[in-house]
Order: structure tokens, then sequence, then C-alpha cells
């Protein structure tokens, strides 16, 4: 391979990369938030994303609603019915037992009733995508070439995550978050209403999710399927350290510029098993992931 | 300002309060004492919501709370300290504060009673970006009474707050609760030592197997013989 | 009671290959085979508190050694059932030694990358395991006799599978069982006990991986051809369920989970268009109002029956 | 001895696909179109005065509920012969089991290569295509039609994309042009890197022989970098054609660009409407549902014509051998396919011939000729 | 005379910090065999971490652990056990889904024999009658099958005690085991230590703030304050040092206490 190209592969393999790390990211930040408030990974948050971009794609495509209402009304229809899918039924859960396991099995039941749905509607055979809610012109960076759309998911996740950072870490509201996922029972004596607190933790993560499902499906395309990419999600998410929201991002764009790299320099075949060498080899070397906190050890 | 009438409250198969009735007057300082397992604490966490009753009713100034919502009693004006030092462990000891005055948005009232807790308890000053879990045990302590009295409560409920205390602390912890209720706290304190804690009260309630089995002023109690040698021991 | 639910167990056991199908015995070949799967699930999740999403990968390499052992050198089918179960916990005892630096959903998430990779190369290693042509599984040997239906197999799964049973309960009750309890209720106080920590889960990780690879050995007694396909993160998923939804944590638990969601699952097929929806919901009501698993729950009400 | 599933008057086949989950795309109307052929054959007075009794199993696509299905068929169910798979790598799995108990197996859709070659007395497939000859006429017609000399391949790295692979191989090699290859996981989501280094191959053509997702990505992100040579799709990423234009971001994407089909017509041309009709008819309350009929919907078609047809020749007292001597004898045209029926003595691949249509976003050109591949399998 | 035999536990100079803290500075620590010594001092003085240190969940950054004559400082935590070297927690660790004899008996973990039979048993009989006795002595009696969890505050303190006695140690180190307790039970339990101390010969390390307690059973007690040690000597010694008095016991409690 001569410099030209290598360089060229470099340029290309890393820009494209942080696009669609992007992407990962901003479904490592819902994964993330909930984590945070519940110490439940969220194995549904893919089928969220997933039915959140066949809400918009039935507004939009089908029911041709204006983007300035079809938009809005996705992220409405997200957040409402992840709040009380909290709400309803992970209330009654963790009443009813309040181990994690069980919290988690219950989002994967969560998983299949979505795509059940989905399906049920027949929309999920093709893939589909609307159209781009920016233009998708190009734009070239070195010698990389993108396009706006690239260029506005990569801004999202970053504004995102400056967003839920800061409320995590200045709000009250986000202080309260932190202090249900510490503590519960000292969260509930200080007057913080824990369904309030959770309802919202869904819901703003489902919005994440939603916002994410409308600036890349005509990245990624959508199908009934697409929730699968959560995997890359959790990925970014362990390499950032599963309980960071700086890390959920700079482990997104880690996950997609391994991909890209090891698609280019080794094989094509690879891409797929490279997000998990990546777990692997930063988790030895690493054992709380990039941005995780030094396991501390218990003080007792 | 708290009537509590009859409440029963149970864990699975096994009840662990039985009708339990007693009242708080405002701004007093009320004991609750009684052997390991008697019931103390359940009664703290009816009365905060965390355990359900089954049966009874609880008064807070004259309006029922025993349906309401954990954070709604806190609204209304009850603080408790828990047992067992539940500090968010992973946050530092400002944070924790601020977690305490969570129903109150005034910012400057927020400072000055974090001053306050600094005055009470000098050595949380100096822990202040410390994480909670890596205090010691009594400064956990310190730090879990300090951030009760962050809401501003009318109501106070201790449990057990001596525990693991300096005899110094204790002291000292004996003192800020005659001078919060002397400022007009009613204080619902449940002590494992009985002497310290009827010389803090007016009044004793003594549980024994989830149930009121004496009950009158602490003077008196303090110098019946019989309740001494059968409960306090 | 316990005796009376053995006796049952047993006579189902004996009575069905003789009244049903060879398509219900490759039924029950199948459950027996993920009954043991759940098995060493319960060791590691339910005894020790520690995740492992890399179960599928273990059954994986237990399927691959043994069949491997089996078709091309002809070993003896116990034989093969062995090294298919050493195999997969010398590769547990491995990765656990290296994961096992890692806590809680660190550990769970660095055994699901290592599932995810063990597909892979499952899927890419065409000398060894034919790639994503699939490996085909000769019929299981023994001296003269040799297994080609379901029927001749299913009296040494059933043997097998009672094996990793009597195990489990021995593991759960010595002193290594209330060893991984310790550590799953406390790690610091287990110390302090005299426990060694790591040790401890890795020896549970290493056990658990082999129950994984004897299942994969089961396997090859009567099936005929592995895909990597069935070897994902989906087929782990599968088997955490059915731990979950029969009682985390109970010996009794993994077992019934087992053989209540696979029967549910073989049951599902009958109203494809409702299928997914089905699933999710049966799995979201159990966690609501079964949490303690379908036989605790089932325990409950025949007590609150008899009480009434 | 009495043939199983065979009673005076009815016929008992066992059907199985998926019909549930996430490859219900791939089974689920091509059963519905198998089954629909047998309703007609029944209205038409049956075969020898049998009436076809359909029994219909969801595979799930995943080998061991396959091999559940095809157990339950056979012996709860009994059925006389199986009529069933459309994934290749499940249908395998059942390959030794239907082999040992001697039961005829026809696939739906499957490609099924890797039960068809080496070749058994009991099992039949292929009747989309064979994905020897998917990749092998890609290669055809890239290089007579296009003159490429070198080509650009993207393909899975399933078992799918390994047969077809090797079909490409085998014409590359006769048509001596070189190939680049890149096979990548249906799954993926940036084609950035494989389009990278395909495109460094400085290549004549772009082949593509993937799903429709991987492949409208590919299409996309090779629009986007401005390359500009022929991009040829294969029939197994063509199921909605004006989808596909959506997906790769309007017409512009299409400008050089042809697909490879395997029906006798282009999609919706006269010669295979009578297919979609019938499914109209059959089932109304399907029809009305967006993406239904599901695109590989007619390749139920030949399959079930191929069993009523060896039933028919197996005459009055059919048994399980006759039809398999039947089956193996067949050579006719279905009218649906782009090729014909056409098994032999060595031979279980229904159908090799692919047609290529030439599409810029709205109009569909058909190319003239019928192409296949050279491969041949070597025992 | 304690202080002439050769110590049992001997902490020479420790010293650890964590980050800017240091939470223990240069202490050292002679514990004599069969006696019960106290360390007191007030609260984040230090104790708890000398304790995590001795039991190796904290490693020192300068100074030596010596046991029985044997260097343990760089021995992991869990070889405590098998040296003798038992402890309980002040905010308790108990195996809480457990029952109160299934903690007792991982608190026996050395000890469940050589024999497979015993090693492979639900319920080791060899270890019976003595965890009958430890139960009988803590008076848990009537919550044998108690799950940990369920336990009130002041039985769960108690199995931590049962728990460590399980282990049969040659050195217990209690922290804080009277929190929690009534007076009644600090007799008890006053009881039960001098017992352990006098007829079976352990030695005993205790952190406690229960001065009635302190006081009544200890041999000797250190007082640490601020990482250092202020003090040292019998009980009655040290409860009219005056630093000790002004940093710790508070005027009252150096009067009635
Ligand atoms: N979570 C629980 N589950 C089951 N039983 C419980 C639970 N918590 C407490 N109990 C039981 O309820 C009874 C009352 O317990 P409670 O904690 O109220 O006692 P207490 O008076 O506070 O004792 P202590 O002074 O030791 O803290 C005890 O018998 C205890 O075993
Ligand atoms: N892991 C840690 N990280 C930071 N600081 C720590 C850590 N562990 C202990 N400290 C600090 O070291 C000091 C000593 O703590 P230690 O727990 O030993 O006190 P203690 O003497 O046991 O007090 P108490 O009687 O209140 O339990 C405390 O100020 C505490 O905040
Ligand atoms: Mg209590
Ligand atoms: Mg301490």
């Amino acid at each position: 391979m001569d410099k030209d190209l290598i360089l060229l592969f470099l340029q290309q393999g890393i820009v494209s990369g942080m696009v669609v790390g992007s992407v990962y990211a901003l479904l490592a930040l819902s994964i993330v938030m909930i984590f945070k408030t519940s110490e439940v990974p969220n194995f549904a948050q893919g089928e969220i994303f997933m039915a959140a971009g066949y809400c918009a794609l039935f507004l939009l495509v089908f029911q041709a609603t204006p983007v300035w209402l079809a938009v809005p009304l996705t992220l409405v229809v997200a957040f409402a019915g992840a709040a009380l899918f909290r709400r309803v039924v992970l209330t009654q859960v963790s009443r009813a037992s309040g181990s994690p396991v069980n919290l988690v099995i219950a989002t994967l039941g969560l998983s299949y009733v979505l795509k059940g749905l989905v399906r049920r509607t027949g929309f999920g055979d093709t893939p589909r995508s609307f159209p781009a809610l920016v233009s998708t012109d190009g734009v070239m960076i070195g010698q990389a070439s993108i396009t706006r759309l690239d260029v506005a998911i990569f801004l999202t996740a970053l504004a995102v995550m400056a967003f839920l950072f800061c409320l995590f870490a200045y709000t009250k509201v986000g202080r309260a978050m932190r202090a249900v996922g510490m503590n519960p029972k000292a969260a509930r004596l200080m007057g913080v209403d824990l369904q309030r607190i959770h309802m919202l933790v869904w819901g703003l993560s489902a919005v994440v999710s939603a916002i994410a499902a409308l600036l890349i499906s005509p990245k990624i395309l959508m199908t009934a399927e697409m929730g699968g990419i959560v995997t890359m999600a959790f990925a970014a998410a362990i390499v950032g350290g599963f309980t960071s929201l700086p890390g959920a991002v700079v482990g997104g764009f880690v996950i997609g510029i391994a991909e890209n790299l090891v698609g280019l320099f080794i094989s094509s075949r690879a891409i797929v098993v490279a997000p998990f060498v990546a777990i692997m080899l930063v988790l030895i070397v690493r054992p709380q992931g990039l941005f995780g906190g030094r396991v501390a050890i218990k003080k007792v | 300002m708290l009537e509590i009438r009859g409440i029963s409250a149970s864990y699975g198969r096994i009840q662990a309060i039985a009708g339990v009735t007693l009242s708080v007057p405002d701004g007093a300082v009320v004991a609750l004492l009684g052997a390991n397992g008697a019931g103390k604490t359940t009664t703290l966490n009816t009365i905060s919501r965390l355990v359900p009753v089954t049966a009874g009713s609880i008064l807070f100034e004259g309006r029922p709370i025993e349906r309401a919502s954990s954070h709604a009693v806190v609204r209304a004006g009850i603080s408790q300290v828990p047992e067992g030092r539940e500090v968010f462990r992973d946050m530092s000891v400002r944070e924790n504060l601020e977690m305490g005055a969570y129903g109150r948005s005034d910012r400057a009232g927020i400072r000055q009673d974090i001053d306050r807790a600094f005055d009470y308890f000098p050595i949380l000053k100096e822990r202040l970006q410390q994480k909670a879990g890596t205090l010691s045990g009594g400064e956990q302590q310190m730090l879990v009474i300090a951030r009760a009295l962050m809401a501003r409560p009318r109501l106070l409920l201790l449990d057990e707050p001596s525990l693991g205390l300096s005899p110094v602390l204790v002291e000292k912890i004996f003192a800020i609760i005659r001078r919060l209720n002397a400022d007009g706290l009613g204080i619902l304190l449940v002590e494992q030592n009985a002497s310290v804690a009827l010389g803090a009260s007016s009044y004793a309630y003594i549980l024994e197997n989830g149930e009121v089995a004496v009950e009158g002023r602490s003077a008196d109690l303090r110098h019946d013989d019989s309740v001494r040698r059968t409960y306090i021991g | 009671m316990r005796f009376l639910a053995i006796a049952v167990a047993a006579a189902v056991l004996i009575a069905l290959p003789l009244v049903t199908t060879g398509y219900v015995v490759y039924l029950a070949n199948l459950l027996l085979t993920f009954t043991v799967l759940c098995l060493g699930m319960h060791i590691v999740i339910g005894e020790t508190g520690q995740f492992s999403l890399a179960h599928a990968a273990f059954y994986g390499i237990g399927i691959y050694a043994a069949g491997i052992a089996g078709t091309t050198f002809g070993t003896p089918f116990p034989v093969s059932i062995l090294i298919g179960g050493l195999a997969a916990s010398a590769i547990g005892f491995v990765i656990g030694m290296v994961a096992l630096r890692m806590r809680d959903i660190y550990l769970a998430l660095a055994t699901f990358a290592f599932g995810e990779a063990m597909q892979w190369v499952f899927l890419n290693w065409n000398a060894v395991t034919g790639g994503p042509n699939g490996l085909r599984i000769a019929p299981a040997r023994l001296f003269g006799l040799e297994l080609v239906t379901d029927k001749d197999a299913y009296p040494f799964v059933v043997a097998t599978a009672i094996a990793m049973l009597v195990l489990t309960v021995i593991v759960a009750r010595a002193r290594l069982g209330r060893s991984f309890r310790a550590v799953r209720e406390s790690e610091i106080a287990a110390q302090a006990m005299g426990v060694p920590v790591r040790r401890t889960k890795v020896v549970a990780f290493g056990i658990s991986a082999f129950f994984a690879g004897i299942a994969g050995g089961m396997f090859t007694l009567f099936s005929t051809y592995i895909h990597p396909d069935s070897l994902g993160f989906q087929t782990t998923i599968l088997v955490l369920t059915m731990v979950v939804v029969g009682g985390l944590g109970s010996i009794g638990g993994a077992v019934g989970g087992a053989i209540a969601f696979g029967l549910i699952s073989e049951l599902l097929r009958q109203a494809p268009s409702f299928q997914e929806i089905a699933y999710g919901a049966i799995l979201i009501v159990f966690m609501m109002y079964a949490p303690k698993g379908l036989f605790a729950f089932l325990a409950d009400r025949f007590r609150g029956a008899r009480h009434a | 001895q009495q043939e199983p599933g065979l009673t005076p008057t009815s016929i008992k086949i066992g059907m199985f696909a998926p019909l549930s989950g996430a490859n219900m795309a791939y089974g689920f109307d091509v059963a519905n179109a198998a089954k629909m052929y047998y309703d007609k054959i029944n209205k038409e007075g049956g075969i020898h005065g049998r009436k076809i009794e359909v029994v219909l199993e969801d595979d799930r696509c995943n080998a061991n509920d396959l091999v559940a299905a095809v157990k339950k068929l056979v012996e709860q169910d009994q059925v006389f012969i199986l009529n069933g798979g459309s994934c290749s790598a499940a249908v395998v799995a059942a390959k030794e089991y239907v082999v040992r108990n001697k039961v005829p197996l026809v696939m739906l859709n499957a490609s099924g290569d890797g039960a068809l070659y080496p070749p058994t007395d009991y099992i039949f497939g292929a009747f989309s295509i064979s994905q020897y000859a998917v990749g092998g006429a890609m290669i055809d017609f890239a290089a007579k039609t296009l003159g490429a000399k070198k080509i650009a391949y993207v393909n899975h790295d399933d078992a799918y994309g390994a047969w077809n692979l090797e079909g490409a191989k085998a014409d590359a090699e006769a048509s001596k042009v070189d190939l680049a290859v890149e096979s990548v996981n249906p799954t993926i989501n940036d084609v950035t890197a494989p389009f990278l280094k395909l495109r460094a191959a400085n290549p004549d053509a772009l082949l593509i022989v993937t799903y429709a997702r991987p492949a409208a990505l590919m299409i996309k992100k090779a629009a986007e970098m401005g390359f500009n040579k022929p991009i040829i799709l294969s029939v197994t990423g063509t199921a909605n054609l004006s989808q596909l234009m959506q997906n790769v971001g309007g017409p512009d994407a299409l400008k050089n660009f042809y697909f490879q089909d395997v029906l006798a017509d282009l999609p919706g041309g006269p010669k295979i409407k009578w297919v979609y009709d019938m499914y109209k008819q059959s089932y109304p309350d399907l029809a009305a549902k967006p993406d239904h009929p599901q695109a590989y919907m007619p390749y139920g078609i030949p399959s079930a014509m191929s069993i009523v047809k060896a039933l028919q020749a197996a005459g009055p007292n059919p048994t399980r051998e006759k039809v398999l001597d039947a089956m193996k004898t067949l050579n006719f045209d279905s009218g649906v396919m782009a090729g014909p029926v056409v098994f032999g003595p060595s031979e279980r691949a229904a159908n090799k011939a692919t047609i290529f249509i030439k599409f810029d976003g709205t109009n569909q050109t058909l190319q003239p000729g019928v192409y296949s591949s050279r491969w041949k399998f070597k025992g | 005379m304690p202080e002439l035999r050769t110590p049992l536990l001997s902490v020479e100079n420790l010293t650890i910090a964590f980050g800017g803290l240091v939470a223990v500075r240069d202490f050292s620590i002679a514990v004599a065999p069969g006696t019960i010594h106290a360390l007191i001092g007030p609260n984040g003085a230090g104790k708890s971490t000398t304790f995590n240190c001795i039991s190796r969940l904290y490693r020192p950054n300068a100074g030596r652990i010596l046991f029985d004559g044997q260097d343990i400082t760089r021995l992991p935590s869990s070889a405590m056990a098998g040296l003798g070297i038992a402890r309980s927690f002040q905010n308790l660790e108990l195996f809480n889904e457990l029952t109160v004899y299934e903690n007792i008996l991982i608190g026996a973990h050395c000890h469940c024999g050589a024999s497979l039979r015993d090693r492979l048993s639900a319920r080791p009989p060899h270890l019976a009658a003595e965890i009958d006795r430890i139960i009988e002595r803590t008076g848990l009696g009537a919550y044998r099958e108690t799950k940990a969890c369920n336990l009130d505050f002041g039985h769960q303190k108690l199995l931590e005690l049962a728990r460590a006695l399980a282990i049969r140690p040659r050195l217990l180190l209690l922290d804080e085991p009277a929190a929690g307790l009534r007076n009644r039970e600090i007799a008890i339990l006053d009881g039960l230590l001098t017992d352990l101390a006098r007829r079976d010969g352990l030695t005993i390390l205790l952190v406690e703030h229960v001065m009635q307690l302190v006081m009544s059973i200890s041999d000797r007690v250190t007082v640490l304050n601020f990482g250092t040690k202020i003090a040292e000597g019998t009980p009655q010694e040290v409860k009219s040092n005056p630093a000790v008095v002004e940093a710790y016991l508070g005027k009252e409690t150096a009067l009635h206490g």
C-alpha cells in the first residue's frame, strides 16, 4: 500500500468513524443515563430507538405530516411511551423483586414487544429511510469527504452529551437522578419522588434515542432489526466506563474509528469483531473503562 | 403534631408492629425505646412511608399521611435520620448536604444551613469534597444528621443518632437536639441508651414485640424501678 | 412432596420415548441440553452473583470440540462429551482469570464481548469449524453402538443431564457452594472469612463453562449439524431468561425455567404472527407478578390453597 | 406398506418457513404463494383425485427450530413430502435427517446449496436460484456486456457469500478478469472501509452481492464519493426498487446502475402478473398491508409446481420413491422464473438463469440475454 | 504483666494516606496475647483504617504488621482467617440473603475438614456442636433460620460477632460491636468478651465508642487522634488523661461513664 493511500484511508476512516461513532454515542448516552439512575442496562434501548424511527417514518412519509410537526410529535411519543413503561411496568417489577436482573429481563421483554408491534404494522420488511432532515451535500475535511448531515450528527452528539453532562452535574434534578441510583432509600428520605425521576430519566433517554433515529435513518437505514445497533452502543458505553457521559461519546468514536481502521487495514470481515476486541483490550488495560473512575475499594 | 393511631406493619408474613399508638405533641421530644427487634425502626419507617401500613392511621398536623407518598411526607415537614448511615456513597459531602435540601429552592437559606451544619460538625467542612462513602463511620453519622436538618423539618425522626459517635460527640448531639427543640422542632427519638434518651425527652414509649408496652413521662419512667429492670436494663 | 415430584419426573422421563414420537423426544433432548446450560448459568449467576454473557460461546466450544473429536477422530461419545466440557472449561478458566479483574457490569460486558468475538471465530475459522458452511457431526459412537435417532440418544442425554444436576446439587451444598454464595453476598466479608474471592470466582466461571461445554457435548449426541448462527448472544439471552423466569438462585428454578420456557417457545411456534409480542409480554408479566420465578410462584399458590 | 400422509382422497404436504421474527421477509409470503398454488390445484380437482392438505410450521430460520419443525411434520403429522426452507444455513441442518428417513424435501426459496451439493436422492432446491449461479452470472454479465476487466465484488461473510463467491471466482477465471473482493457482515453500519478498499483497486465495475440494506449503503457511499463506474446489484438486494431509490438518496446515485433478477419478467411485468393477481385474490387482507406481497413471494410458485408435477407423474398410487424419481427428471418452464426448472441425475438446483435490468430510478430496461455461471460441482 | 510477653499482634510505624489526607501516621501498637486491648479515639481518628490495614483490605504506605512474629504486611486478605485473625465490620457486611446458620458456617470456611464428606456436606456434622455453641453464646438461638437481612440492627451486630467467632480466631478485631445494642445486651457482650479472653485465651483488639464497655473489659487502651497515638495505658490511666478527656471523652463521660 503506498503512502498516499494510507494517508487517505486514515483520514477518511477516522472522519467517517467519528460520524458513525456519533450515532453509537447518542444511543450509548441513552443507555448510560438509565444505568446511572437504576443500575439497569436497558436491553430495549435499541428497540425504543427503532420504534421512534418508525413513528417518525409513519408520520412523515405515510401521513405526510410536515416536518415541523412530525419531529416534535415523535419526541413526545417517545418520551411518553418510555416514561409510561417505566411507571407501569418497571415500578411493579422493582416492587415485586428489586433484583436488577429482573428489570433487565423486563426490558428484554419490551424489546420483543416493540419489534413484534413494528413488524405487525407491515412496514418492517424493507429497509427504509425518510428524507434527510439536513442536506446531504458533500463537505471535505482534509482528504476525507462527508456530508452536511454527517456534520450535523456529530454536532448533535456533542450537544446532547454536553446537555446531559450539565444536567447531571449541575442541576438539582440531575443530582437527584444520581442519588436515586446510589441509594434509593435515602433519596426517598430526602423527599425525592422516585417515580418522577425514573420516568423523567426514561423519557429523556428515549428522546435522545429518538433524535438519533431521526438523524441517522438515511445513514444506516431503518429495518425492524435496526435496534441491533445497540450492541455497538453498549460497546461504546463499556469502552467509556459505562457511567460516564463523556466516556460514552468518546467510546462511540473509538468504536466507530476502530471499525473503519480494522476494515481498512486488516479485513472487512473483521469489522464486526472490532468493537469487541476493542472492549476486551480496553478492559484488560483499564478494567474500569476509559472514563470510569478508579474502581475504589469499598470502605468498610 | 404527630398522632399515630393503632398502626400495624409487616414484612411479608412477619408482623413487625401491631397496633402502635403514640403521639408527639407540638415541639416536644418524645423517646421511643425498646429491645432490639421491637419495631422501633419499623415505626419510624411507616411514618416516613418507606414501609406500608396495614392498619391504623397517622396524622401529621391534623392531616392523614398514612397513604401519602414518602416525598410528600418530607414536603410536609418530616425528616428522618435513618439507622445504618444511608449516605450517597459516591457523592461528595457537599452534594449530600445539597440533596438534603432537595425540596427547597431558597439558595441563600440553603447556604446558611450548610454553614450551620459546619458549625455543628466542623469535621464535615474539612471533608467537603470527599466522597461520603469513604468517610469514617462517625463522620457518616454526622453527615446523615446534618443532611436531615437541611430540609428544615418541623418534625425530626432520629433513629439512634448517637450510634458510633464518640462520647464528646454524643454529648454534642444531645446539646444540638436540645437547641433544635428550643427552636420549636418536634423530635421523635429512637435510642438504645435509655437513660440518655429519657434524660433528653419529655415523654417516652417503650415498645415490646411490636406493641407499646409502657408509656409515660420520661422523668417518671426513669425512676420507675420495674421499668428499669424490665425494659432498660 | 419433594419425593413425589422426583417420582413424577422419573415416570415422565421413562415414559416419554415409549409413548411419543421422535419429534417430542428431540424436543426433550434439546430441553435437557438447555437445562444443563441453565445449571451452568445458575452456578455463575445464581450462586456466585457474577455475570457471564458468554454462555453460548462455551456451549459452542463444547459442540465443536466434541463434534470434531467424535467425527474426525472417532472418539467414543462419553469421551467426546468430556472433551467438550474440558475444552470449554479450560478456555473458561483463562477468560475468567482475565475478566474477573473487573466487577459486576464490566465483567458482564467483557464476557459479552468475548462471546461475540467467539461467534466470529466460529464463523471465520473455516479449517476447523467449517465457517459459514457449518459443521457436520457424525452420529455418536460407543464401541459397536451408534446413536442415529433421537430415541437412541435420549437415554444418554437424560443420563448426562441427571449427572450434571446431581453435580450441581453437590457443588451447591458443599463448602465450595457456600463460598460461591459468600462471594455473591459480600466480597469483603467473604475475604475476611478466608474465602479467596478471586479464585472462587474463577472457579465458578470455569465450572459454569464446563457445564456449557458438556451441554455442547450433549447436543452432538442427537444433532448432525451446527452453524455459528445458533451460537450468538441470542442463545445466551435465552438461557439467562430461562434461569430468571424459573427463579434466580435456585436449582429447581434453573431446571424448571429451562423446561417451561423451552415448551413456551415451542408452543409459540404455533402462533407465529403474535409470537414476538407474546414472548415479550410473557417475560414482562412474569417479572411483574412472579419475580421469584415460576416455581416460587407455583409453590406460593400451592401453599396458599392449602391454607385456605 | 402404507405411505405416510396419503389417503385415497388426500395427500399431506408439510411446509415450513420463517413466519415470525427477523427473517419473516424471506419466507412468509413465499409459503403463502406455494399455498395458494396448492389451493388452485385443489380447486381444479386435486392430483389424481387427491386434495392437497398443507401443514405449515414456523421454522424461525433457526437451525434448532427448523429441525423441530421438520421432525414434527415427519413424525407427528406424518406428511408425505416436505416443502419448506427459506434460509440456507438453517435448512442445511435438516439434511442428514431427511436423507436418513428418506423423506423428499423440496425447498421453498432457500438457495440451500449446502444441502444440494453433493447431490442426494432426497433434497431439491434453489428454486429462486443457486448462489453459485448468482455470483457467476454477475461476473459473466459484467465481463461480457460491460467489458469489465477488473471487478470489485462485495458479498456477505456468511454461507451465502461463500457460495456465490465461489461461483464468481469460477467465472472470473474463465473470463480472465481480476476480482477484488470485500466480504462484509450483513449487519454492517458503515461501509466506508470496504468501499475505499474496492475503489483503491480501481475497478471497471462494482458488483454488490448483498441484502438490500448493505447494498443501499454501498450505492449511497459510492455516490457520495463520486464513484462513476457501473454498479451491479445482485438479486439478493432488489426487494423493493422504489425504496432502494429513496434509500440511496435519489436517482443521482443510480446513474450507471444495473440489477440482477431471476424472474421471467421485469418486476410487475405482464408475464408474471398472474402471480400477483392470484395473491391479491387469495389474501386480500395481506395484500392491503404495506410491503405485501413481499418481494420474494413469486419464488414459492415453482417449488409448488414441481411438487405437483412430480406427484402427477408418479401416478395414482404414488410412493415417496416414485415421486423422487419423477422429481429427478423434471424439466419445465414455470413461466415465473427466468430459466426453466431442470433437475437431472446429479442435478438438484432448479434455477441457474438470471437476467439483468438497467435502472435509473424510474425506468427499467431489460438487458438482452440470460446469464448463468460456469461453475460446476466437482464431486 | 502483659507487657513482658511477646505481643501476638504488633503494628509498627504504620502510615497510610488517601490522597492528601494522612489517615494514620507512624502508629505503633502491641497487643499482648490473651488480653483485651481497646483502640479508641474520636470519629475519623483512623481506627477502622488501622483495622483495614491489619486485615489487609488496605495497603499501608509504610510500616509493618507482625502477627505472632510473622510479617503479614504483604499477605492477601483472605489468608488472615487461616492464620486465625477474625474481624467484624462497623457498618455490617453480612451475607444478607443467607440464614444466620449459613453466615456462621461460612465463618468456619477454613475448618471444613479434610474428609470429602465434610467438604461436601451442607451442614458439616463435625462443626454442628461448635456452631450451636456460638449461636447460643451470642443469643441468636431464636434466629437460626432467619435471613440476615431480616434481622434488626442489633441482632445483625451480634451475627457479625458470631460469624467472626466461627473462624476460631486467635486474634479478634471488633469494630464497634456494641453500637446499636441496649444496656442489657451490652452487659451480655461484656460477659462474652471477657469470657473469650479469660477462658478461651483469645486476644481481642476492640474499637468501640461505648465507654461503659471499653472501660470495664479492657486490659489496655490505646487512644488515637488524627491518626497518631496520643495516649496508652490502663483504662484508669487513659480516663484521667486530660488530652483524652479533651479530645474524646468529654467531661461528663469522664465523670460518670
Ligand atoms: N426487611 C425486613 N424483612 C423482614 N423482617 C424484618 C425486616 N426488617 C425488620 N424485620 C423484623 O421486624 C422486627 C422489627 O424490626 P425493627 O428493625 O423495626 O426493630 P428495631 O426495634 O429497630 O431494632 P434495633 O434496635 O435492633 O434496630 C424484627 O423482628 C425484625 O427481624
Ligand atoms: N478510602 C478512603 N478515602 C479517603 N479517605 C478515607 C478513606 N478511608 C478513610 N478515610 C478517612 O480517613 C479518616 C479515618 O477514617 P476511619 O474510618 O479510620 O476512622 P475511625 O477512627 O474508624 O472513625 P469512626 O469512629 O468514626 O468510625 C477519616 O477522616 C476518613 O474520612
Ligand atoms: Mg432499628
Ligand atoms: Mg470506624
